[in-house]
């Protein structure tokens, strides 16, 4: 979503089609040293396909902010692209620890990595504010934790009306959200449907926000629903249709959770060596996601949901 | 007489302050219907914002008594709740706002609370529903009013929504961010803050009125400002595309 | 919903219906005195009925909390049921201001109120802020605003991180919360569609919750679209069968506005002798809402939404 | 040996952490299949919570690996936003957390975070996740974790989720609400905090192990409660209920 300062006269982007390939959204609208929102729902509809074409473009320095990232942020690290990690569980849900992860935090290999502690509500407190322009938001649910010490972001103070004690949680905005959807048109309006974690909060609170639409449906299709849109299509930058976009992780409705494939993961990248293997098999030495689908082949087949359990229609109807 | 009364007047010098693209806080009546003329001719690509929650990249199909109605929801870019809509305000994302009022002063403080003192109010007016939040977060608010002097006053009693506040920088000192009130569109003139103090200064005068009758009509010591003129009147492709949406003549009257 | 007070044990209330009609749920679960939400989508979905029914019940002293209630409290408030109005705006959408509204706040008649102004977003954050457990909220957009002098529970504050001017908004906590939803099972699950203005927000925060159903429904039908679940089912205490009871506001997909009985409202209560008239015709003569919507007849019928705008199904299937 | 495995135990032992009508942040695992065996005995009404945006009244049907999973979304209660289901939490209206960690000190303290200093970690744990937010407003806390001496320790070095802090009072000094931890629930033993001080003592021993064996395997001096003795078995009722959910004996060696 554009921030104040690009509030210009006639971007005129609405009625003009934002549809381009992964590559090329972050090319250009992803600079080394960004802050980064890669997927906001938490084990669901993770922008794998995001991360991938990130390490291939060879970004640095990035900072990758998320509550809970599963393995995305981990192979990022190990490809050497980010600087600091900010969020609230870095590792493999399936597997466990991420191996990189811990390297580079014990270890400072393949280089060392800041890491910027939220718990999950805090993290969200940050985006809320971050999105709706509130400076910062005071809480409790983190009060008695060292994440207070950690996080020198974080400042302990008094509620003025009470003297209790809070928490100040200031606002975070990304300079870019990568979300999955089911289903958006053209123009960047998108459904996304199941539990959503922060992917509202990260994404408008983001200068700039990337879809990776799992399908390219007609305008009307949306339409037909809007309350179930959970960004505002005039806010979105880039259209990018990458059907399993979030393999491995599952899409409500379209993919499963590969398993395996996370545990394969945390066996197979053990040691610095065994990762810059599975990296160049599984990344760098594919062009793009469309042939990692075809290196997945009968494997990602499997986890396409074919069956069909339908929402209740709901009316719209004027008269 | 003119081929277009003076409520189609407004509607268009309204509808000129929306720029393309821009994403707008619209309102009822006049200004909506000023949006849709936008829309129509030079900004086709603003997007309407209603605060109870609507979102919508085409004006309604349908006549509208609410911003909650079927006709204005059917169709939207975004239906969703008050809190993400007025939350792009807030976060400094929403170009312009239109509001009207009861007083507007000459540093475009705007008053929809109370006439008289607070405490024993002369008149209560219904309040300020999110007018607040607009003026103080749009980058620019477009006020219209009937110009009168009971109601284009030199101080509102009540500040509802703040302006340029007591003039100069005082807005700023305020800790406001936002632009400000950028115009005041009226049924016999269009005002403009001028100078350093942020004073409203007679920026036009509407076709067929006078200066001697807009400053007698203002109740302060209305000043112009130095290139002041006729409001250019309404084009012919402005006034079709006002026909096209106002096809029951509600405003040519 | 329950507060924490309420968090005792064996409440067992999730297995157990809680249809009933309106004017049981208002008998148990609203005193008087009481901090009402009666409806918090601003111009739809208004619980008219329920407004109504608390002044045929006779509740008096309440707190009227909204940010916009178009013709809901003018009427409780010439019914001599309201001691407080908490929001942003009061009147009459299609006719201008509340006639009761004005006698009130003027004259103290029928007796005075007390008036807490809030805009629209600082309501909306009162309310955020009191569903999830928030102290306050620090905003911008009050600044300036002779607001701030009205309402003293706002107090003006400098951002601790910056030095810079914030209006700090305490959470408001409302007892009794009404809405309207366009379909809910028997265990107050609920669909919801359209905007909401501050439905979610001013809900949770409240410690119960009385659902007005357009329909009732089996509940697969809600099961079958959990994202469209705007307000948890078991935080509900009371759902009620009331068809129409937004009547004269709309409800999307259901029925529409009824603009010239808000126009007969503003002409019909000029007087206070006339408002008397009015509420004995339309509320105080009538024991129930059906019988409102006997005597409304062919009026409301014209209302009734009978065409089909259905949304896109979503697929929640497993696999 | 017993007819039922040390985690099948553990899990009914936290089964009857759970009052019905109650809710519940679940987690996955072990605390799930707990969630799942109250629901079918005692807790026919409690409500599973998860954080990132699900709400269950019937537990999953279908294999979890995360709770994002589809099985656990399809027929759900509500499928939201985090913020609306931890601000439930936020906002004090869950009764019990399950969570789990590496170590937990006497004073129900619970790192997920460092092992050493932070600034140069012997080891980087995966992070806090939501546990602080669970540990600070729940009404009560339960913490799953094996017995080792290494695991309950007398320190943590880094308290990512608040129990009793530095014992005693502290925890309300610091202004947390919510109950604070009110079990642990081991491989060996149930631990509950006893006496002013909120230190945690021995509560019960599992069939089979010894109070010499608990002791060992504590890194504090663990004192035991007055009327400490054996934790019940699982029922018959119990054990039906379990296999029922976990058909292919996953937890039964």
């Amino acid at each position: 979503m554009m921030v104040a300062e690009s509030c210009g006269r006639g971007d005129g982007t609405i009625n003009h089609h934002k549809l381009t390939s992964l590559a090329e959204a972050i090319a250009g609208l992803v600079q080394d040293g960004a802050k980064i929102v890669l997927g906001a729902a938490l084990e669901n509809a993770v922008p794998f396909a995001a991360t991938h074409e990130l390490i291939r473009q060879g970004r640095r320095d990035l900072n990758m902010i998320a509550p809970i990232s599963d393995i995305s942020t981990d192979m990022l690290i190990g490809a050497g692209c980010v600087a600091e990690v900010t969020g609230a569980w870095v590792g493999n849900v399936s597997g466990g620890m991420g191996h990189n992860f811990r390297r580079a935090a014990e270890n400072g290999q393949p280089h060392p990595i800041k890491i910027n502690d939220y718990s999950n509500f805090t993290i969200g407190m940050a985006f809320f504010a971050g999105a709706y322009g509130l400076p910062y938001i005071p809480v409790k649910t983190i009060l008695g934790s060292d994440i207070l010490k950690s996080n020198k972001n974080i400042r302990l103070d008094k509620d003025p009306f009470t003297g209790e004690p809070v928490a100040l949680v200031p606002a975070l905005k990304p300079d870019v959200a990568f979300l999955v959807v089911q289903r958006a048109d053209k123009f960047g309006n998108s459904h996304i449907w199941g539990s959503t974690g922060l992917t509202q909060e990260a994404s408008i609170a983001a200068n700039k926000i990337i879809v990776l639409a799992d399908e390219i449906v007609e305008p009307e299709v949306i339409a037909s629903d809007p309350s179930r849109v959970l960004i505002p299509g005039f806010g979105v930058d880039a259209v990018c249709h990458v059907p399993a976009a979030c393999h491995p992780a599952p899409l409500i409705g379209r993919w499963q959770r590969d398993n395996a494939f996370f545990h394969n993961y945390h066996k197979e990248t053990r040691e610095p060596g065994d990762f810059d293997r599975w990296c160049d098999e599984w990344v760098r030495d594919l062009p793009d996601h469309a042939a990692y689908r075809a290196k997945l082949g009968g494997q990602l087949e499997e986890l396409r949901i074919l069956g069909d359990a339908p929402s209740a229609p709901a009316n719209y109807a004027t008269e | 007489m003119h081929d277009y009364s003076t409520q189609e007047l407004m509607i268009i010098a309204a509808a000129r302050q929306i720029a393309d693209g821009e994403r707008i806080f619209v309102g009822m009546r006049l200004p909506i219907t000023a949006y849709g003329v936008a829309r129509l001719t030079h900004a086709p690509n603003a997007v309407g914002l209603f605060e109870s929650g609507v979102a919508r990249y085409e004006p309604a199909d349908g006549m509208l008594y609410t911003m909650c109605d079927g006709p204005n929801q059917l169709g939207a870019a975004w239906t969703t709740g008050l809190i993400q809509i007025m939350g792009l305000l807030s976060g400094g994302r929403v170009h312009a706002g239109f509001i009207g009022g009861a007083e507007v002063d000459k540093f475009g403080n705007i008053n929809t609370s109370y006439i008289g003192d607070i405490d024993d109010p002369k008149v209560k007016l219904p309040g300020s529903g999110g007018a607040p939040d607009i003026a103080a977060m749009a980058e620019r608010l477009v006020i219209i009013i009937n110009h009168q002097k009971h109601r284009l006053v030199e101080k509102v009693d009540f500040v509802t929504s703040p302006g340029f506040l007591d003039g100069g920088d005082a807005r700023t000192q305020a800790g406001l961010p936002g632009g400000g009130p950028a115009v005041i569109i009226t049924d016999r003139a269009i005002l403009q803050p001028h100078g350093p103090n942020n004073e409203f200064h007679l920026a036009s005068i509407h076709p067929g009125h006078t200066l001697e009758e807009v400053v007698q009509n203002t109740g302060w010591d209305l000043k112009s400002m130095p290139d002041v003129g006729e409001t250019p009147p309404p084009s012919k492709d402005e006034m079709d595309a006002l026909h096209h949406i106002d096809k029951e003549g509600f405003w040519r009257s």
